[in-house]
């Protein structure tokens, strides 16, 4: 796997690379670049399958990192190209032409994260939910214990004590540094 | 039916309980108005005729609607055997009496599961599976998926457990006979009489709401 | 298309003699695997509420519920299990800390009304109660850390020939470690006399947070590095990861947040209001009680001094405990942010009859807390031979800097924690030790780990041995004569069993020394004479109300005088009660602290 | 068929979501030519429960127990994926002790067998041929009283925790194992002659459902139905886990591609699973710990890190996209189930051409799970 890395951080500039595996690769690369890499990979270097794509939510620095996985059926390889773009508006270059399953995972990844992939097909269908008004529900900032407290009512009559809490009020556990 | 429905308080708080008038146990749903026996001594015999043969002939809608329905395939099959007990899987709603919402609810599924149960003839069960339908299961904090399945559609008979399996499945099948035998099985009334109840809250919940109105 | 395949399906019909699959209605109610995860039942005796079942329970299907009073190491809570959640995953049985829930191999239950289905097992009664099989906790499987992350310690052999501290100390890793394995139940602040925010400060430690951990440790307890290093740690006795497997090392956390930091000042930042300004506090006795009144009454703007007649603070764990347990710098290291908070420090001065009227008058309110320092005689004949001295004199001469001479052998008598000092501190000044106890080795009330370390430092422990008397020999040294005692049932129920001398035999011991151990009293012959009337009681002890006041209106007290426990955690408990009386009482006046 | 089609002849018919010829809870929509379908729309989501939400705020230990819900025939190869990628991730992967990957491997290749024996009891049933689904479903149901005693639980088994398994093989377990698969041997040639040997079954599966070979890498199709092109592609053999680098077998592979042979390839695979479950018996060490020490599950946090394992699920390849973000709850999992790929694209691209009758046998012979689909 050293050696495909290689040649990426040769023809593609800086990368950020990790060998996970013998057979796992990941590529860190930005997001312009990112589609001409894997065409490069499913064209000349045997990267034929897209086995996975995927979204992961980082709120915290403001970014959707974006994962294809591309697997290679003669050696068994698997690279992992990941790529950040901005939580804001985000957007990102469609692989539907390079490979005809990734419009259902653009079309799921636009309904649970809100990434569009324009010129994807099925963008704004909705695959999974139906009637959906909410926020995206996949993203980080999406509280599903609200939503389900405000619109799915559960059954009353319960009421759970915090054993740490109750030990502390019965006994008269008490500070004196704070008020 | 206009003068029985009840409007009960809606939001929450559990379905309406005990507002209806007590009609005679099992009485006509196939048989219309002018049909109906006479004498009480003779309603009240045919009526326990027709819960014993709507108890031993239960015709369960195949729709799995949740992991549950993985222990509806070896009860229905050789292994648990359940047409011993009277009990068939039928294709298509209109010709079951018994839905069994095995496990959680999808919203999206309980959409479909509304208008299959609404296209079942009367008298009709529900049977609910495991823990889901109670009280929500382990998806209590999923965004998409009920908790409580009695404040959509009227559950005769809960079975607990999760999932319940096959023997469990049997013991609630003979519960439901025994409660379809001595009358006391009537969901099915129960959801006409406080449609409003429920219509109500299955609007809140389901958001692109376009199910006919059935009109009883 | 052959014909071969319209008629080969046929051969199913060979099904038809063979035995059907089908199992026979009767056996349909048949019973669970052995292990089968069904219906929760629960041991309630065993179980201590810990909750820790509900907190792993990632379908919130447990809710504890009381069932009882709650009691130091029983939280009087027992999970309750809402069936409309549980997803029969048997997580709440494997991380149970106790071993009592379990899931039966009943698996059946119809049910027509939704609500019925919750239930606390073993206490409310169903069918499966009492259930043989089902699921179990395994030994070879644990959700939780049963072992404690070890201390690492002094070589035997070479710590008696040092006073340096035994025990090394975690290091941060060790720490983190060990503190990781709390499951925050709160069990152990019941148990603390001074009821310390155990858990907080221990998932603090867990973070990496020890300023935070500080403050915690703080917050009711001005004498934490001492806790750290010599605390009985009741806490450890009722922690939930104890019933099965080792306690956290409570004790050890507090000591690593605590020698984090050289200057607490530096990291603690109490944030109380200054309600005491102008008010006048006189503090009698510098022990733990004491100086948990100066501290927190000073925080709040008392001006507060502590009259010590050591020359240092600290009262017994100064001049009673050795410092190879705890060393000199920790026990500054505390009196010096005493001193940042500005408490006036007087030592070497102890307070009489007249200066105490005095005391009285001038200030706002007066808190004593000057412990036990009288002994308990042995009571046999020839113990005021010479030679025959009391452990609390050897303990305070050698701390306070005089210099003790021990021979070469002595025999301590006692099964307390000061016994085991003695010894020690007799063993590192180079004499062969003998404990002599009257009760079993289970029977004494020193630390396990103390009697263990004494052991191992070539301690010879002899149980079960009644003094009778002390000669003197010709040689100049003592015979400690001594004969065996068997142990009878106790009078009363519920009490300890008690030795019993058997007659006729006598045992003796030749030693240069014979160091009484056996327990102190207090002693008030400082007291006004009218003081003493109203606070002492008969038989020696003071009586306080639950603000920590005596009979004597303004004077409050605390420590081994009040509590019947004597141990430092308990004076501090008793001084915190302490800090909040005297506020009330400057504050609010009589009437309020009274009604 | 003709050729040149008209839309207004174009009948709009849904199948499923209620329909006993789906598999499970899902739908296409498809569009109707006489009875020859034009054109179709996967519709899934009836059963999304947002497994990876939920696991996001469960901690690790917590998101244990829900996984294996993600696919109700064979759950426990899900259990092994999130165990495995978070052993990966937290370096556990080093301590889990020998024994403990012998009973994984069993308790995987077990399910295999289960969920194996029920889908081609399955193709059978979604052609009207009865026996055989009711003798299938019953010699699982014997599979299953083993994982029961095994496991604690019969469907749902969670049993494959992070560092090893949960429990020890129960007393005699061997022993009764060889039992149930001497039982199962003793009904495949039955089964051989209600399915295999059915003029029905021939007639309807042979020739129908071709997947092209072209469209096998690209599209990313695995299991039973890739090696039914001829291809042999198996993670067990790829990327052996566990154990399966030491044991012996070959890959399966039928050529025709049709129904007939995906039916024949777990048929065959069926055998497979039984011989392995024999060899891991026999190697299974009797003695040692069967789960390594783990940490205190309540604060278990893991470093930040993200992998992409997989194991071959009677469906084909299954995979869990996990990343860590050093907290004590997962970042992100995403679950990339074979049927993510069969049953939307590759079934979209299937149907057209296809007869209305052959939609149902298809559906089952690319093995559609939809859970897996939406989570």
């Amino acid at each position: 796997m050293k050696e495909i890395l290689k040649e990426i951080e040769e023809r593609f500039g800086p990368i950020w690379e990790r060998v996970q595996r013998p057979k796992l690769a990941q590529v860190g690369i930005e997001p312009a670049k990112a589609v001409p890499l894997l065409t490069w990979l499913k064209e000349h270097r045997g990267y034929v399958t897209l086995v996975h794509l995927s979204a992961v939510d980082w709120i915290e620095q403001g970014e959707f990192q974006l994962t294809w996985l591309l697997g290679n059926p003669e050696t068994e390889e698997r690279l992992m190209i990941c790529s950040r773009i901005d939580r804001e508006n985000p957007a990102a270059e469609t692989v539907s032409g390079l490979w005809p399953q990734a419009v259902t995972y653009e079309q799921e990844i636009n309904e649970m994260f809100g990434v569009s992939f324009p010129g994807s097909p099925r963008q704004g269908v909705p695959f999974i939910l139906e009637g959906w008004k909410d926020i995206p529900p996949m993203r980080r900032d999406f509280d599903t214990v609200a939503f389900v407290e405000k619109h799915i009512p559960g059954r009353e009559g319960r009421k759970h004590i915090d054993t740490r809490t109750y030990i502390g009020e019965k006994f008269g556990e008490k500070g004196y540094l704070h008020d | 039916m206009d003068d029985k429905i009840v409007k009960p308080e809606p939001p929450l708080g559990g379905p309406p309980q005990g507002s209806r008038p007590h009609a005679p146990v099992g009485d006509g749903c196939f048989l219309g108005e002018e049909m109906k026996p006479q004498a009480p001594s003779y309603k009240e015999a045919l009526a326990r005729i027709k819960n014993w043969f709507r108890a031993n002939s239960l015709w369960v809608m195949a729709y799995g609607t949740g992991c549950g329905a993985i222990e509806l395939r070896p009860l229905a099959t050789a292994r648990f055997d359940m047409e011993r007990l009277g009990i068939a899987m039928r294709p298509t709603p209109r010709q079951s009496n018994v839905l069994i919402v095995s496990g959680y609810l999808a919203v999206k599924s309980l959409k479909r599961v509304i208008r299959s149960y609404e296209q079942m003839p009367s008298p009709k069960w529900i049977v609910a599976l495991g823990s889901c339908t109670i009280n929500g299961g382990m998806y209590w904090d999923s965004y998409n998926t009920i908790n409580r399945l009695d404040l959509y559609l009227p559950v005769d008979v809960y079975i607990n457990g999760c999932m319940p399996r096959p023997e469990a499945l049997v013991a609630g099948f003979q519960e439901l006979m025994r409660r379809i035998k001595k009358g006391e099985a009537d969901g099915w009334r129960h959801y006409m009489e406080n449609l409003d109840w429920y219509k109500e809250n299955q609007k809140k919940i389901i958001t692109d709401w376009d199910l006919p109105e059935y009109n009883w | 298309m052959s014909l071969k395949h319209v008629l080969q399906p046929f051969n199913a019909w060979v099904q038809a003699f063979s035995k059907p699959y089908t199992i026979p209605m009767k056996d349909t109610m048949r019973p669970g695997a052995d292990r089968y995860r069904g219906w929760h039942i629960n041991d309630v005796e065993k179980c201590v509420g810990c909750g820790t079942c509900a907190d792993i329970c990632q379908n919130a299907a447990i809710d504890m519920v009381p069932v009882k009073d709650p009691v130091k190491g029983d939280s009087g809570l027992r999970p309750k299990i809402d069936y409309g959640r549980c997803c029969w995953c048997a997580l709440c049985v494997d991380v149970c800390t106790t071993g009592s829930l379990g899931m039966s191999n009943e698996y059946t239950w119809v049910e027509k009304d939704p609500e019925k289905c919750r239930y606390t097992p073993g206490v409310d009664a169903k069918p499966w109660d009492g259930s043989e099989k089902g699921w179990r906790q395994e030994e070879g499987f644990s959700l939780i850390v049963k072992d404690r992350v070890p201390m690492p310690m002094l070589d035997p052999k070479e710590r008696i020939k040092t006073w340096a501290e035994v025990v090394v100390g975690y290091s941060v890793e060790e720490a983190r470690k060990e503190a990781a394995r709390c499951v925050s139940c709160g069990l152990c602040v019941a148990a603390c006399p001074a009821h310390m925010h155990i858990p907080d400060y221990i998932g603090a430690i867990r973070d990496g947070d020890f300023e935070k951990a500080l403050d915690f440790i703080y917050d009711n307890n001005p004498m934490p590095e001492m806790c750290g290093k010599v605390c009985t740690r009741r806490c450890e006795g009722v922690c939930s990861v104890g019933i099965q497997g080792e306690p956290l090392a409570i004790r050890w956390l507090k000591r690593f947040a605590t020698e984090q930091f050289e200057d607490f000042a530096k990291v603690l930042h109490p944030e109380v209001k200054r309600v005491g300004e102008g008010k006048k506090v006189a503090v009698v006795g510098g022990g733990p009680s004491g100086v948990t009144v100066a501290y927190y009454l000073a925080v709040r703007g008392f001006e507060v001094t502590i009259y010590e007649a050591l020359p240092q603070l600290g009262g017994a764990t100064f001049f009673g405990i050795p410092k190879y347990r705890f060393p000199m710098p920790s026990l500054e290291k505390q009196v010096d942010l005493l001193k940042k908070a500005g408490v006036k420090i007087v030592t070497d001065h102890r307070v009489e009859k007249d200066e105490f009227r005095r005391l009285l008058e001038e200030n706002d309110a007066l808190f004593f807390g000057t412990g036990l320092m009288k002994p308990y005689k042995l009571g046999v004949p020839g113990e005021d031979l010479e030679g025959v001295i009391y452990a609390l004199d050897l303990l305070r001469d050698h701390h306070v800097g005089k210099k003790v001479e021990v021979g070469e052998s002595v025999v301590v008598v006692g099964g307390g924690n000061v016994a085991i000092d003695a010894s020690r501190v007799s063993r590192r000044l180079g004499a062969e030790v003998t404990i002599a106890y009257r009760r079993r080795r289970e029977d004494m009330p020193a630390d396990d780990e103390e009697i263990e370390d004494a052991e191992a430092e070539g301690i010879e422990l002899v149980t079960q041995s009644i003094p009778l008397r002390v000669e003197k020999l010709e040689n100049g040294k003592l015979d400690f004569i001594w004969g065996p005692a068997e142990m009878v049932p106790p009078d009363r129920p519920g009490g300890r069993p008690k030795p019993k001398l058997i007659e006729g035999v006598e045992n003796h011991l030749q030693v240069d020394r014979v160091i009484v151990a056996i327990g102190q009293k207090g002693e008030f012959e400082w007291m006004p004479e009218e003081v003493a009337e109203k606070v002492v009681t008969s038989r020696g002890w003071v009586e306080v109300d639950e603000t920590g006041m005596t009979q004597w209106p303004g004077i409050f007290a605390g420590g081994d005088l009040v509590n019947s426990t004597a141990d430092a955690i308990s004076a501090i408990a008793d001084g915190l009660k302490a800090v909040e009386g005297i506020q009330q009482f400057t504050l609010e006046g009589l009437s309020v602290s009274k009604s | 068929m003709t050729e040149t089609r008209e839309r207004s002849k174009e009948v709009q018919i849904w199948f499923g979501p209620q329909h006993p010829g789906i598999t499970g809870n899902m739908s296409v929509q498809t569009w109707l030519d006489g009875d020859t379908l034009t054109r179709g729309i996967t519709h899934v989501g009836y059963l999304h429960r947002a497994f990876e939400k939920l696991m996001e705020r469960r901690l690790y230990i917590q998101s244990f127990p829900i996984v294996c819900r993600i696919c109700v025939p064979e759950p426990d190869t899900n259990e092994w994926l999130l165990a495995s990628a978070l052993e990966e991730l937290s370096g556990l992967d080093r301590e889990v002790p020998e024994k403990a990957r012998w009973i994984r491997t069993l308790v995987l290749e077990m399910s295999r067998l289960g969920a194996m024996l029920m889908v081609l009891g399955g193709h059978a049933g979604s052609m009207g041929l009865g026996p055989a689904p009711q003798w299938m479903i019953a010699l699982r149901d014997l599979v299953l009283d083993r994982f029961e005693e095994l496991t604690g639980g019969r469907v749902y088994h969670m049993y494959i925790v992070y560092g090893g398994v949960r429990r020890d093989l129960p007393e005699g377990f061997a022993e009764r194992m060889e039992q149930t698969l001497k039982t199962i041997e003793s009904k495949l040639p039955l089964i051989d002659d209600v399915i295999f040997g059915s003029a029905v079954f021939r007639k309807r599966a042979m020739g129908v459902g071709v997947v092209p070979r072209e469209w096998a890498f690209e599209m990313g199709i695995s299991g039973p139905v890739i090696r039914a092109m001829g291809i042999p592609k198996d993670v067990r053999k790829d990327e052996p886990y566990e154990k399966y680098a030491e044991l012996d077998f070959d890959v399966v592979t039928e050529e025709g591609s049709d129904i007939f042979a995906r039916a024949m390839v777990r048929r065959r695979e069926i055998q497979q699973s039984i011989d392995l479950i024999r060899q891991i018996l026999a190697r299974m060490p009797k003695e040692g710990p069967y789960c390594a020490e783990l940490p205190n599950m309540l604060e278990w946090t893991i470093p930040v890190g993200q992998t992409y394992v997989r194991a071959e699920s009677s469906r084909g390849e299954m995979g869990y996209y996990v990343v860590t973000d050093g907290s004590k709850k997962l970042r992100r999992v995403h679950v990339r189930g074979p049927s993510y790929v069969h049953g939307v694209s590759l079934l979209e691209r299937l149907i057209p051409g296809t007869n209305i009758a052959d939609l149902a046998p298809l559906m089952v012979s690319l093995q559609v799970c939809p859970p897996e689909i939406e989570r």
